[in-house]
């Protein structure tokens, strides 16, 4: 046999690196957190190169903008960030009231700092849920989802909606709270400082959750400045940038509250800013509840249709997921002339490739977890 | 008298006992499974709060069976780019070495098939062949999700046999024989985990990973592989390795109990029966008894299993490797160590319960080092922490 | 009863078409099974001559069988070894086809 | 970009069985045998896990302890093969209608589709939106529409319940 | 390990927890009761006091709706002639497509006579498309329960009790605080 | 009875055996590989060796099979669907066939005076392998070592290639 | 126990026909899936599954090499298992009878074989790191 | 439209001075700072409410951005957003440039002709830059010289046109 001489040109080459597999996750996946599609390429189990694909959900959001009025873009903005749907609609009524020079009334702005509070806890519950399963455990999920379920309930008696709720206005809040939410948020709040520490317990500390997250998808605070990460993502690399705290907005500067950081910038470190994110929210309601004054809700702008000047506006906050921006530029009609947002899940996304190469395959899932990203968001 | 005469020897009549008792074999382990999809879905549903199947039937006991018949009607379908034939085979293979370890697993004294003079070696063997299934599987679907998942599935299942194994051959050595009942047997007074505890506790974590449950479910993993090397299968075919897999898992809790809680031997002696009224003095009523105790401890272990499910997230696969090959497989070594020492210089038995313990302490602190180890920095991080705070409030005071 | 022979043929027929494997397949991994059929023909035949034949001076009856153990040992050793020869081969030349492969030029 | 298919819903075909025995056999026999069947598919309706956008959100929450789908025996399978039901929660942007289309047509029979919310029933708050399909039927037949936006987990239990009915009504026109 | 065993103890006591009081809300048995605020799909009310819609078909909330998903036209009301009605004009034709509503209140809020409501319906699902198309009896029949259940009272009407309430209280104050004076005066 | 069993028996061992030599598709040779052995654990429990039977199905129909499926994951090419026998296979056959009646007749030929099948019992062969074959049994733990090291060493060098 | 070929026998057949019957009965599953079932063939339908995309070129996978020295690791024991099985039920005979060779005689074995980890250990193979 | 126009074209159109006093003391230190370091370019400065905005040539674009981020006294590291601005003779780029360390943001513009609007890409400055320059090229048709990731980023191949334009028409929704 041996003595069969070899034309090796006819063969493939000598020291062929071995192919690739080509890998492809979502956009239907369990773990890709809706309609995120990435394409893996694999070599064993490990991931040789990342690419992303967005877009599965994008549904011109920024461009129907410009063809509603005023008031019902507040309905689109619920939906964009569908998780932290107050948080959404504070920065852009802010942003429409810091064109109109508006000023909103104090108890308003108490209203809309609680809630949205409560909606940054929510949003991170759901976080803590999606990591739960990502990594497999099932429980914490439903533990999380129990205090969500009771923040939603909230919601409901004051906005009247679960989720998309369109209740703050363009200077102020459509009504004022129901006449039992002193009892509701009270009931709530022990119940709900419960549920986070449940769903804290069961899992921030577990070893296997720790061995799984820690020293994942590390990312230094050079590049996540680069990549534009802001929120849990940046602080989960030790620097210390909130807009509540850098540029507050609203009543921020009113509250007492602490900023988590990190220090290594891994997903661990973004999962436990999240976390303790959580505790610091809870502080600052029940700030806002001890100091919370009466009086309208509704600035003078009634129901009047809304006109703002010609001009322009970046308007800034931070969602749970991050820094929102809006870039409002208006002609002086009732409908916006043009509207970008600035997504945080967006750049937060954008640095996947970076932070999958060279990862396990088992890991891509937790730091696309750890990322935390809202695809209505990120694709708009 | 050896020679033709035994081969021959089995008639036709025993052929078609056997065959019945076979079929009520097989009947009772579907029931078995039904009842442990039921009970999985109903203990994990308590275990977070919620209710778990209500509406199918009283309690939702007929969810099971609702879930088999629909499984039954299902379309099957075979994806083009498959290879037709290891697609087919693959759950039978599975099933096959799921179903053919219980002809030699006992319930009780006299309720087993066929009692194997090498019983454990027998379930070894046969439980390798399992695997090959599930690689199969991966291979035949030729699906990427369903090939990583398969070659998972292999790394994984072949890593844990390995402790299973050795645990296994150190009961041996305990009951000097390899006879599941004589094993039984020797644990009348005391059973095996109060012996070797570290034989339990490997025996049971690879137990675990070897039916692929979580923390060990990496191979099947939703989130990641989605559903591994059972991604493409569909109706008949998806149900067999369903019915594989619990049933495995059944047999591993039978297994721990058989092997370390002392399987059917009640904690008193009859004598302590004595209060009950005067029970009928037949035969099959302790042997019921001796059933239903088997049964309630083998529930027991799998509402652990059930447990453990829903409270831990899975591993990584090289987290996976390394945990079998540094941890379980030194461990089950030291077991056959000890316990061979121990009967060989004829030590009295609590050196070998503190030996065991010992060993599993020692690695299980180890492994709690290494696994906490990267959490060292939690602390500086808090202290960070706490240092930004107090300066932030002093600036403020300052101002 | 089944006699010896009978066992001895079958073996021998096992052993032939593990040898036309051996030298007719161009893949190094067929190659190797087919080893392990040949080395399955020889341990039929020592465990049917274990079974059938008494021991004869110093060796018991059933040394067919540890004899039979030892060599199924051997071929897990060869099999492992073989199987790593044959990926080192693929990782150098992309191929485990055994006609192509000019051990000369390795 | 979708060709307009506006089908009736999904019935399931009939099995090899029922043509064979097709007049042959009483009615009562074949009506009763499809109607366990129908029971047994209607209380184990195992979903295609798949969320598109904010209603998957009240999805999920269908699934947690709350509302706590699984009393209906319904639970999520990843992979469309193990999957009766394709709820399509949220907006179907055409980039993702193939994948949808494709994923449906992985499913084995008998299968069925939920629209939930007013995006997937007909483009909702998307309307006017150039890359939206408006409704998910312009790809695949669906079989119960549940409007909101997004709708209750009680709204999309409702929807549940409105299926099993369907599914019921199916077996009995079909033993006939 | 640690950590772990207590997780594990958690889930245990969860457990036992939730073999005593599952979080669960058997629903179509035991629905969640909805919040007194919750919008669920809108519907228009009825006046019983002279037994019309209160609706007059002005087309506002048409227009500010955000997905477009309401038509309507309105016609010289009749019982206007008869002079039973203060209304001139009155719906004739309303139709709402709850599949397409987004249930953003956007409309009740725009509606100057009170017409509209967000109800508490919300179970609406459907076998066909644009099977929830909804047309004015059926909404009016909608808006009627949700009257029925609420004790709906217009908010126009509730705004005007609580601002002569509030008039009244003041008035009284006032009053009360000119008696004071008066007192003290005589004091 | 006997004579069936193993009629049926060694019509699966030599099928399958047949199937490894000329399938062309090699996880189906593994495939067929494991149906001989199988077949091969049967003929031993004829014999009444039930423990090298199970081992045979330990060591073969798991570990050795598991490998070699490994082995050809590794290695799967382009070319496997069409993997063919090489040019000499008619030669081939000739000789196999040659050597396999010369052995068969050699066998038929052969007259040993045989006894009826016997058994030993479990205990006296693990008596046995442990004190008359104790130092072929160390050397077996020695080759395994070297097999594994043998094995390690080459495999890691192919990996360092890459 | 003494060899009763009778038992031996009944044993056996009742391993075979174990496998007979649970194929047949899986068979059975089968096949009332097939006359059961409502089939809707379709040409997409046995399509690969891919999270819904078409599935891409499909590379073979080639496997991480540390699959494969796994795979020989459980060779390796698994061989040793077969001889450890025999040893546990008559090591304790043998030293009843006098002769402790079969205990030292494993522990060697053992003794190389646990060599054979660490050195694996050493090699870092079994650390999964590229 | 007037307004436009004027925010658009700077301050050929523009009448009166905007008013300054609204920036911070350090909004205007970087105003000035950003003028001097963008002298090549022809820095025109402005304000967008109450951050300082300088407008510069298009094709110096990328050498403003490398200078802004390296420049220490500046040292705007991060990208926040960059939105382009299609005002129907002309396109605007939006470049929100952030330095954490103090806490200032400037705003860069730059103006694109409608026809073959054409800018050097900043990916190689900021990572982030990468999808959100995909984007406007997407959504606006712009092209960004450089940019290393053709691919459509937000829609598919093979969609026509470019919707975020205001050209682009609303997608008419028919009942059906
Ligand atoms: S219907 Fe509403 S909630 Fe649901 S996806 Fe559409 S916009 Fe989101
Ligand atoms: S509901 Fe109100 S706003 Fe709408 S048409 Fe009727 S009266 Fe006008
Ligand atoms: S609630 Fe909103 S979407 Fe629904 S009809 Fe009223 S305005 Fe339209």
């Amino acid at each position: 046999m041996a003595e069969i001489p070899t034309n090796l040109t006819a063969n493939p080459p000598v020291n062929a690196e071995p192919v690739e597999m080509l890998l492809n996750m979502g956009p239907q996946h369990p773990s890709t957190h809706g309609v995120f599609r990435m394409v893996l390429w694999v070599d064993g189990e490990k991931i040789v190169d990342v690419e992303p694909h967005i877009g599965y959900l994008h549904r011109g959001s920024e461009k129907l903008c410009e063809g509603e009025q005023y008031h019902q873009v507040i309905t689109l903005f619920d939906r964009l960030d569908y998780v932290a749907n107050f948080n959404n609609e504070l920065v852009y009524c802010q942003a429409v009231e810091k064109l109109m020079g508006l000023e909103v009334p104090e108890r308003a702005e108490y209203v809309r700092v609680i809630l949205c509070e409560l909606n940054r806890i929510a949003s991170h519950l759901l976080y803590v849920g999606t990591i739960g399963l990502d990594a497999g455990a099932m429980t914490p999920t439903m533990f999380a989802f129990r205090g969500r379920e009771r923040i939603q309930s909230v919601f409901e008696a004051v906005s009247g909606a679960r989720m998309m709720h369109n209740y703050f206005r363009i200077g102020g809040i459509k009504e004022d709270l129901p006449d039992n939410f002193e009892q509701l948020i009270a009931e709530l709040l022990p119940l709900l400082r419960e549920d986070v520490e449940e769903s804290d317990r069961i899992l921030t500390f577990n070893e296997i959750f720790l061995t799984r997250l820690k020293d994942v998808g590390t990312i230094s605070a050079e590049e996540a400045i680069d990549f534009g990460f802001t929120g849990p993502c940046l602080r989960g690399c030790g620097i210390e940038y909130d807009v509540r705290k850098a540029q507050p907005y609203s009543i921020y500067d009113r509250f007492d509250f602490d900023i988590p950081i990190g220090l290594d910038g891994d997903c661990w470190d973004r999962h436990w800013v999240r976390v303790r994110e959580m505790y610091e929210s809870l502080k600052i309601i029940e700030q806002a509840l001890e100091q919370m004054p009466g009086g309208e809700v509704v600035s003078s702008l009634g129901r009047r249709l809304i006109r703002p000047p010609a001009g322009e506006v970046y308007m800034r906050a931070e969602n749970p997921r991050g820094e929102i921006g809006v870039h409002l530029i208006s002609n002086g009609t009732d409908r916006p002339y043009r509207l970008k947002v600035r997504p945080p899940s967006f750049c937060n996304l954008s640095a996947i490739r970076r932070l999958l190469t060279d990862s396990w395959i088992a890991d891509s899932v937790v730091i696309l977890g750890s990322l935390d990203i809202v695809l209505g968001e990120v694709d708009r | 008298m050896q020679g033709l005469a035994p081969l021959l020897a089995v008639g036709l009549v025993d052929v078609i006992w056997m065959v019945v008792s076979l079929l009520a074999m097989f009947t009772g382990l579907s029931i078995v499974v039904l009842s442990l999809v039921w009970l999985e879905r109903k203990a994990l549903g308590r275990l977070q709060l919620r209710l778990g199947p209500t509406r199918t039937g009283l309690f939702g006991l007929l969810q099971p069976v609702a879930d088999a018949i629909k499984l039954i009607l299902k379309e099957d379908i075979i994806p083009n780019s498959s290879d037709r034939a290891i697609f087919w085979v693959a759950p039978v293979i599975v099933a096959l070495s799921a179903f053919m370890i219980w002809v030699t697993i006992p319930a009780t004294e006299g309720l087993v098939l066929r009692n194997l003079e090498l019983g454990l070696f027998y379930i070894t063997a046969f439980a390798v062949i399992g695997i090959l299934g599930l690689v199969l599987a991966g291979w035949g679907s030729a699906n990427k999700y369903g090939v990583l998942g398969g070659l998972r599935s292999a790394a994984q299942l072949i890593s844990y046999e390995i402790p299973v194994i050795m645990v296994v051959v150190a009961v041996g050595m305990l009951a000097k024989s390899l006879d599941l009942r004589v094993i039984v047997a020797a644990q009348e007074q005391i059973p095996y985990v109060a012996l070797l505890p570290l034989g339990m506790v490997v025996f049971f974590i690879a137990g675990l990973a070897e039916v692929g449950r979580t923390p060990f479910d990496i191979y099947h993993a939703e989130s990641e592989v989605v559903g591994g090397p059972f991604v493409e299968y569909s109706g008949a075919h998806w149900s067999v390795f369903f019915l594989a897999e619990y049933i495995n898992t059944f047999a591993i809790a039978a297994l721990v109990v058989l092997l370390f809680l002392g399987g059917w031997s009640w904690p008193f002696d009859a004598a302590a029966l004595a209060w009950l009224p005067s029970l009928p003095d037949i035969a099959w009523v302790g042997g019921l008894l001796s059933v239903i105790w088997f049964l309630l401890k083998v529930y027991a272990v799998i509402f652990v299993v059930f447990w453990i499910r829903g409270t831990f997230p899975r591993l990584r696969i090289d987290q996976l490797m390394a945990f079998a090959w540094k941890a379980m497989v030194p461990l089950s070594f030291y077991a056959i160590v000890i316990t061979g020492v121990y009967l060989f210089y004829d030590w009295p038995a609590w050196t070998l319960t503190v030996m065991s313990l010992t060993g599993l302490v020692v690695v299980g602190y180890i492994v709690y080092r290494k696994m906490m180890e990267p959490a060292r920095r939690i602390a500086e991080i808090k202290a960070r922490q706490a240092a930004q705070v107090a300066e932030r409030r002093a600036s403020r005071q300052a101002s | 009863m089944v006699p010896l022979v009978a066992f001895q043929v079958l073996s021998a027929a096992l052993f032939a078409i593990g040898l036309y494997g051996v030298m007719a397949r161009r893949s190094a991994v067929l190659i190797v099974m087919s080893i392990e059929l040949m080395l399955n023909a020889v341990n039929i035949n020592l465990i049917a001559a274990a079974s059938h034949l008494d021991g004869m001076g110093k060796w018991a009856n059933f040394d067919g069988q540890i004899i039979a153990i030892f060599i199924i040992t051997v071929a897990a050793a060869e099999v492992g070894l073989g199987m790593a020869i044959i990926l080192r081969m693929y990782r150098n030349r992309s191929t485990v086809n055994v006609d192509e492969i000019n051990l000369m030029k390795w | 970009m979708a060709e307009i298919i506006l089908g009736p819903g999904n019935t399931p075909a009939p099995s090899l069985l029922t043509q064979a025995t097709a007049g042959k056999v009483p009615g009562v026999i074949t009506t009763s045998s499809e109607q366990l069947f129908g029971m047994a598919r209607k209380s184990s309706l195992w979903m295609l896990s798949f969320g598109l956008a904010c209603c998957a959100i009240e999805m999920i929450s269908t699934y947690m302890a709350h509302h706590d789908f699984d009393r209906f025996g319904v639970v999520t399978w990843p992979s469309p093969r193990q999957s009766d039901v394709m709820i399509v929660a949220g907006t179907v942007v055409k980039k993702m209608a193939e994948p949808i289309k494709l994923l449906y047509e992985q499913m084995p029979d008998p299968k069925w589709v939920i629209a939930m919310g007013s995006c997937a029933t007909n483009g909702g708050p998307y309307y006017r939106s150039y890359s939206v399909v408006m409704g998910v039927d312009h790809i695949i037949p669906v079989d119960v529409y549940v409007p909101g936006c997004p709708p209750r987990p009680e709204a999309l239990l409702f929807g549940i319940l409105k299926l099993q009915e369907k599914i019921m009504q199916d077996a009995k026109n079909s033993g006939r | 390990m640690l950590n772990s065993v207590k997780g594990m103890m958690l889930t245990l006591a969860s457990t036992f927890q939730g073999l005593r009081k599952p979080v669960t809300r058997e629903y179509p048995k035991a629905p969640t009761p909805v919040q007194p605020r919750f919008m669920g799909f809108p519907a228009l009310t009825w006046d019983n006091d002279v037994g019309e819609p209160f609706c007059t078909g002005c087309m506002v909330c048409i227009r500010n709706c955000p997905t477009q998903c309401m038509s309507a036209s309105m016609m010289d009301n009749p019982l206007q002639q008869e002079g039973q009605s203060h209304r001139r004009k009155i719906v004739d034709y309303f139709e709402i497509n709850l599949n397409r509503c987004i249930l953003c209140g956007i409309c009740v809020e725009v509606c100057n006579f009170d017409a509209i409501v967000m109800s508490h319906e919300h179970e609406m699902s459907t076998y066909e498309r644009n099977g929830d198309r909804v047309a004015l009896p059926a909404l009016l029949e909608i808006g009627q329960k949700y009257q029925r259940e609420t004790n709906w009272i217009p908010p126009t009407v509730l705004a005007k009790a609580k601002k002569d309430a509030e008039d009244a209280t003041k008035a009284a104050e006032e009053a009360k605080a000119e008696t004071a004076a008066a007192v003290q005066e005589a004091d | 009875m006997s004579w069936f069993l193993f009629i049926i028996l060694a019509f699966f061992t030599l099928a399958g055996g047949l199937g490894v030599v000329v399938t062309r598709n090699v996880v189906h040779a593994a495939l067929f590989l494991l149906v001989s052995l199988v077949a091969v654990a049967g003929l031993y429990l004829i014999l009444f060796a039930e423990f090298l039977a199970l081992v045979q199905v330990l060591i073969y129909g798991g570990a050795i099979i598991i490998v070699l499926l490994f082995a050809i994951m590794l290695t799967r090419t382009a070319e496997y669907p069409y993997i063919s026998d090489n040019k000499q296979w008619p030669l081939a056959a000739v000789a196999a066939a040659a050597v396999g009646v010369v052995l068969g007749a050699a066998f038929l030929d052969s007259n040993i005076p045989e006894t009826s099948p016997n058994s030993p019992a479990f205990a006296d062969l693990a008596n046995s392998l442990f004190t008359t074959w104790a130092i072929p049994f160390e050397v077996a733990s020695l080759v395994l070592l070297v097999a594994l090291i043998g094995a390690i060493i080459i495999a890691r060098t192919g990996e360092d290639n890459r | 126990m003494p060899f009763e070929p009778s038992i031996y026998a009944s044993n056996w057949t009742m391993v075979a026909l174990s496998a007979i019957v649970a194929v047949v009965a899986i068979g059975g599953m089968f096949f009332a899936n097939r006359i059961l079932s409502s089939r809707r063939p379709s040409a997409t339908k046995p399509s690969t599954y891919e999270c819904g995309i078409e599935p891409a070129r499909f590379n073979w996978y080639n496997i991480n090499l540390r699959f494969y020295i796994f795979a020989i690791l459980f060779l390796i024991f698994d061989v040793e298992a077969v001889f450890l099985f025999p040893w546990a039920v008559v090591f304790l005979e043998q030293r009843d009878l006098g002769n402790s060779i079969p205990f030292y005689a494993m522990v060697l074995f053992l003794g190389v074989l646990f060599f054979a980890i660490i050195y694996a250990w050493r090699k870092g193979v079994l650390e999964w790191q590229k | 439209m007037a307004a436009n126009r004027h925010a658009a074209h700077g301050a050929e159109a523009e009448e009166e001075q905007p008013d300054y006093s609204v920036l911070t003391e350090k909004g205007l230190q970087t105003l000035e700072l950003a003028e001097e370091l963008f002298k090549d370019f022809n820095p025109e400065r402005g304000l967008l409410s109450d951050l300082p905005q300088v407008t510069v040539e298009a094709a110096g674009i990328a050498d403003v951005c490398r200078l802004a981020k390296s420049d220490p006294n500046l040292g705007l590291k991060m990208l926040l957003c960059l939105s382009c601005v299609d005002y129907e003779e002309s396109f605007q780029l939006v470049y929100f440039l952030h330095s954490l360390e103090r806490e200032q943001t400037l705003v860069v513009k730059t103006n694109l002709p409608y026809e073959d609007p054409e800018v050097p890409s900043v990916s190689d400055v900021w990572a982030a830059a990468e999808w959100y320059e995909r984007e406007a090229r997407d959504l606006f048709g712009v092209t960004f010289v450089g940019n290393p990731d053709e691919a459509p980023l937000l829609l598919y191949e093979g969609f026509g046109g470019y919707p975020g334009r205001k050209s682009y028409p609303f997608y008419e929704y028919r009942e059906f």
